[in-house]
């Protein structure tokens, strides 16, 4: 089984296992950024969201999901069966890491990108449904467009650039995440009340974490412990720095007060526009393009408020203009000289904009319409939504059993057939 | 003088607060409570325990009125709170001895007249 | 001092240095993770019982524990005094990282592992009684139970397989945890009043950052960023993916809702599970040895709750249950296509299993009697347990002299003799 | 522009990776450390005085502070503007790491220290004025005092040890939070109402975290995964865990209640005072610096609340007293068989400490005075201080419009111009 | 009709409610407050700054009741909430004018008197 | 037996209470609630969603006083609570009809009379 051991580099090694304990350290982290803006009464459903995703999508994709993005047998569309089960998933080397810690290393990709999705349907989501919705999406749409750009189909042999994921990652995430807002419909209380976060800390303690783990996710996209790896990090901390900067003064001059929240999403919004970027571009233009990145993602926030679409926390105008951007970006301020690999508009490349769009496109397209699709057949088996009273209530009681923040008064012990052993 | 307090459901304080200040009702003050009535009980479970939570989470209203006030406070509570599900809550009207604004010292009905930017309290 | 540093190798020291901190921030983990478990009166002791551990047991470890677990007058059953002060700790290599940093990684198990054993107690110790008690038990039965198995003893020598510590850590604290729970007794309102969770949120946080630092706990065992750490790494998260899986169907199947607490619980229990496993059993079977070990500390946690013993945040059903349950599937899973050292039972190797069933036993016999032994001596000369106006008031008022959260009404400044300096 | 590649090391850049991204991590944490303890109505204005150091200061690093501090033309007092926006910072090895990683290491300190700052000020600074002051701070002291110390200036020269920060970064820190909690006033209930901790748990998170950071800050002042990173990991270890148990011990004399403040001041204590020892001193001696700095830190913080000067979170007790403790005792307790260095006073080489206590002295006075002249000059355009109505209110309404903990009750949401799209 | 309120031990609250649930007590809305009376003290210490906490965490019930229904229920309180230490709490009894229950508009004695299933409202 | 209810200021928290030890006030119960006057309205934006904060943080008060105790209460209350900006709040002063002591089942006068280390309740 572990034939050319020999070609496993320690050093990488060594960085990809930290890598992808801090990708794996993002979805709880997601879990807090989003538990922090709903209401108190669902906050455990919605740290949930992110947390049965490390549950389920992680089983999915050891069986089947892996091997359908990243399997041999690789056309165009979609990996094989080859590695179902993982099996052929040893301790070979797959470049220079142990085979075994790259599928590790994906897997924390396709959960969090499942998980993010969530932030579109909080607060009202039946929780059953929720955890098949995202299985199944997880197969048949991370795994397929993680194939088209990372596991050997037609977006990488066309040539579109995107170091870690701003494609398939968040642009997919953010259309699945518009389709699902659309089908399962706006909260009841929406645009009717003031649906404020109950717990601010908690949405800063998310973006906190999550910048840490996004090293992992950026830096360890160049897999291994190299300049590449190099530039991604630091290209990783610039961006978001500009991007913090920009919203904050944008803030300030809109209405005098630097938003908290605001702060937590622009992190967010800068480490997303990176992500295609990260190992790409220069430093410099890093900065440019996390503060440039600041001003799309939040008119677009301002705008969606305004509107009927109850995209709860966002994800479109986070992720999806977020990641659009830096797309395109990308395709504009490449350099060659950095990566080694092709050069953007501004350096004379027009051609790597159209790519660029194209993979968006196409990602748009087909996330899209399989989430529709997905979520239509689960309509049909069973429903969607949770009632009006159980949203009323909350959904932490009526999909739990539990609370979030219990204070004690008032629950009285059930006692059930008690034994009488020790 | 009287003293109406309002147990209500706080998804409807919003509707509660607006029909208030339509019945020309300003000062008011409210607290987070919880209540047990014939609402259904919920079931909970923290690993092996299964707990019954007994009391829901309501609003409580306390608004210090004159008394030619008390019915049109009570009618613009009843119409506003009420979904006609068991759970809406009950009002108590009480009766007041004394009132007195902190501010200035006044006392009873001048006590709970809203102030206007150059008027001076009205009996 | 710096003799062999030649033998010091950059990559498994870059990992090890990762992994030490990885297991370090376990702790205070573990104190959000029980602490989100009590009553908010005891929130700020609970937390304390896992961050004293840093300080008492770290001291402990320094002047004696690392010698006697790790001294090189190795007898089987406890190390020597050579090592002593760290005398003889220095730069030089031990295996390929310097041997001061394998004492500092080695010093995190020994202090989270005290730590531990604080959820059977929580709610009614005296804080005082509990710092005695837990630096007591890392110098007398954490080290020699460590040397047994990993410092040359006699486990080592018989076979047993335990690669990250499920025997030594987990069902050794479990063991403990027994005995302290039935000694201290129960909290006066156990079973006669609903003892609710006080923030949930808490837990959930801190069964994340567990999860994370876990990794560091698993694949740092390997001590080298090499295909073993690889694959240690894949089943910490393969393993508790099944866990939480499996989990969250139990759940659901019983009462229709996906418990938070459940999650937490289980992803702590699918850990556990494969800690003992991490290194010599293939992915694909650390996932269903994770979904497997879901079923006995579900069901240990629902019996528990029914009986008399107060094991409050039940340490035995999951570190205790879990544990063996990963210590036996080890001898059934394991591979030594995988591992280089042993098949198990299910590959022909049935000896393995008694090798692993006489570690577990013999850690639970010794654990057990002197924690008996130590709480005794300790009940002589002071009194474990606060009174109980104390309990009622709450620890960490008594205890502390703080509350968590405070509001501020009706705290009332003290004015001590003030100097008018500055 | 990727010139000499050869020489990046592949373990110290994993290393180095990792180390950036803890001591990032820590910017968050501090404003968890810091939030817990201020009034629940500042909660969202005390983290983002954390979180905007990471946007402003991280700005200002890129333009100009990184050429400021490490720039090449180097004098003795201040870096040039060679390496200003970045230029000539590529991928070219900087030591044995990537140069954009050196870069990104560096930026980390000076956000943090910059934030440091804040813990003096809290409840009470316009935040305009606040991001004003540490912008322009971080570049006309920070950056210099960086220079002197480890990029090549004066102090450098004259052999001051200082490992990873412990003057440039604690001491400094201290001095202009001195100076800000002077200029700026007390807070208007200072000394009249008890100011409690809101919220306990979040100071033991922060400092849980911080720890985990510190790994990062003190043995990624390595610059490698070598046996210096080793012997600083270690003693990162062991000194706050003495410092946790003196801390413990004299609150248990004093008052019978160990305080969980105290446990988290402990830690925060200890690291600050190992930071300049980290890679200089034996493990042994680690722990006894770290019990010895709880003293001076100790009796300094329950001085200074009987004073007038409103350093509301001790930034002097812990960051001053400590680091000049710490910077002290790495002038009597280092070891050149440990460091390959110098000798500290205890092994005969009193001159050390006289080293040691010039670069306290300078920093002390340079960062004290041009500290003063920053806000002077600040306060001369624009107000410092919140109004009187404002700290009533509460700093989190009134700078940021939020609340952090909103329960939902009288929120009306404002409906605005309302487009029917979507 | 009047109003019952009282103030209890937190930890006695599982035993009152018992004890008025055995007395046929339905309704009834809890506050979470702190109060202050002929309790011990408690002293904090957070840094150097040492606190005198003078409130002890209690809970208010507030129960609306017909008025041959008042005495059972201060008896049953009384008897549930009594620890005979300091600081077991207070029960003050209040005239109540009118009571409404906001679901059905009914007023009075109606409008305390508990659903059930298919009952009309007596009296 | 009276009982006296007040809204002050958080902030005025501390001030109230010690003048009402002075006042030799020992009992009292206090909630946190939330008031609405004619104070200034904050606004908050979360995101795009801008929201009016009607409600401010206040505290209440309740404090069960004999007869002749009321007039020093109110008085201790308006002279603490007071800053004369809009906001102060309100006192309330409503009848009891009985009070008990729950540790010891006394009732009225003797219910609110303070323990005295040997003392026994006088009238
Ligand atoms: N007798 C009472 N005294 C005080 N509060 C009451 C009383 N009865 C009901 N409440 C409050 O009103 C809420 C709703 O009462 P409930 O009887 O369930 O509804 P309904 O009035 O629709 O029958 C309860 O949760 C409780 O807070
Ligand atoms: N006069 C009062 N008015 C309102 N509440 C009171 C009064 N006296 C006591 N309380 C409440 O009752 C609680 C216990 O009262 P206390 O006088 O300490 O006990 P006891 O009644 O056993 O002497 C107090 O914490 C307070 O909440
Ligand atoms: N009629 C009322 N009933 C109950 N509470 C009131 C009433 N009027 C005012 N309050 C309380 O008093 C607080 C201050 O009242 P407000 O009218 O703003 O101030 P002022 O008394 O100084 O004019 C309010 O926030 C509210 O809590």
């Amino acid at each position: 089984m572990a034939s050319d051991l020999a070609a496993v580099n320690g050093a990488d090694t060594a960085w990809m296992l930290v890598a992808t304990a801090m990708v794996l350290f993002m979805t709880p982290a997601l879990g807090f950024f989003y538990g922090g803006m709903v209401r108190s009464k669902n906050t455990l459903n919605t740290l949930m969201m992110s947390f049965v995703a490390l549950g389920f999508v992680g089983v999915a994709w050891a069986l089947a999901g892996y091997s359908l993005a990243f399997g041999n047998a690789s056309g165009p569309w979609v990996g094989g069966f080859t590695n179902a089960l993982l099996r052929g998933v040893g301790l070979e080397a797959h470049g220079t890491i142990p085979h075994v810690l790259f599928m590790a290393y994906q897997a924390t990709f396709a959960i969090i990108t499942a998980a993010l999705i969530s932030g579109a349907i909080v607060e009202r989501m039946r929780f059953g449904a929720y955890i098949a919705f995202i299985t199944a999406w997880s197969l048949l749409v991370y795994a397929p467009i993680a194939h088209w750009v990372w596991g050997g189909g037609w977006l990488m042999k066309l040539g579109a650039l995107d170091f870690a994921g701003g494609t398939v990652v968040h642009v997919n995430a953010a259309a699945a995440a518009f389709v699902a807002a659309i089908l399962i419909g706006p909260r009841k209380d929406y645009a009717r009340q003031a649906l404020v976060p109950h717990d601010v800390p908690y949405t800063l303690l998310g973006a906190g974490v999550l910048w840490f783990g996004w090293f992992g996710f950026n830096a360890g996209s160049a897999l291994g412990a190299n300049a590449s790896a190099g530039l991604a990090f630091a290209n990783t901390l610039l961006a978001p720095v500009g991007t913090l900067s920009a919203w904050t003064l944008l803030d300030l001059t809109r209405a005098r007060k630097a938003t908290a929240v605001g702060a937590a999403t622009a992190i967010v919004v800068g480490l997303v526009a990176i992500t295609p970027a990260a190992g790409f571009v220069s430093p410099i233009l890093a900065l440019v393009l996390g503060a440039a990145a600041a001003f799309p993602s939040y008119f677009a926030i301002l705008y969606r408020a305004r509107t009927r679409l109850d995209d709860s926390l966002d994800v479109c105008a986070a992720h999806g203009v977020g990641g659009i951007t830096g797309a395109l970006l990308t395709g504009v301020l490449a350099q060659k000289i950095w990566n080694n690999a092709a050069d953007g508009a501004l350096f004379g490349n027009i051609a790597q904009l159209w790519y660029q769009l194209a993979a968006v496109a196409a990602t748009i397209v087909y996330s899209g319409a399989m989430t529709w699709v997905i979520l239509k057949v689960l309509a049909a088996v069973t429903s969607l939504r949770a009632t009006h009273r159980e949203e009323g209530v909350g959904l932490d009681v009526t999909q739990h059993g539990e609370e979030a923040y219990s204070r004690l008064e008032g629950a009285i012990l059930i006692h059930e057939r008690r034994r009488v052993p020790r | 003088m009287k003293l109406v307090v309002a147990i209500v459901r706080p998804e409807k304080l919003n509707d509660v607060l607006e029909a208030l200040y339509r019945a020309d009702v300003r000062g008011l003050t409210i607290t987070r409570v919880r209540g047990h009535g014939g609402e259904i009980e919920d079931v909970e479970t923290y690993r092996g325990m299964t707990v019954k939570v007994e009391l829901h989470d309501k609003v409580r209203l306390e608004i210090g009125v004159s008394d030619h006030f008390v019915e049109p406070t009570v009618q613009a509570i009843l119409g506003a709170a009420s979904t006609g599900d068991v759970g809406d809550g009950k009002i108590f009207v009480l009766p007041v001895e004394r009132v007195y604004r902190i501010r200035t010292g006044e006392q009873d009905q001048a006590a709970v007249t809203p102030v206007e930017p150059t008027a001076q309290p009205s009996d």
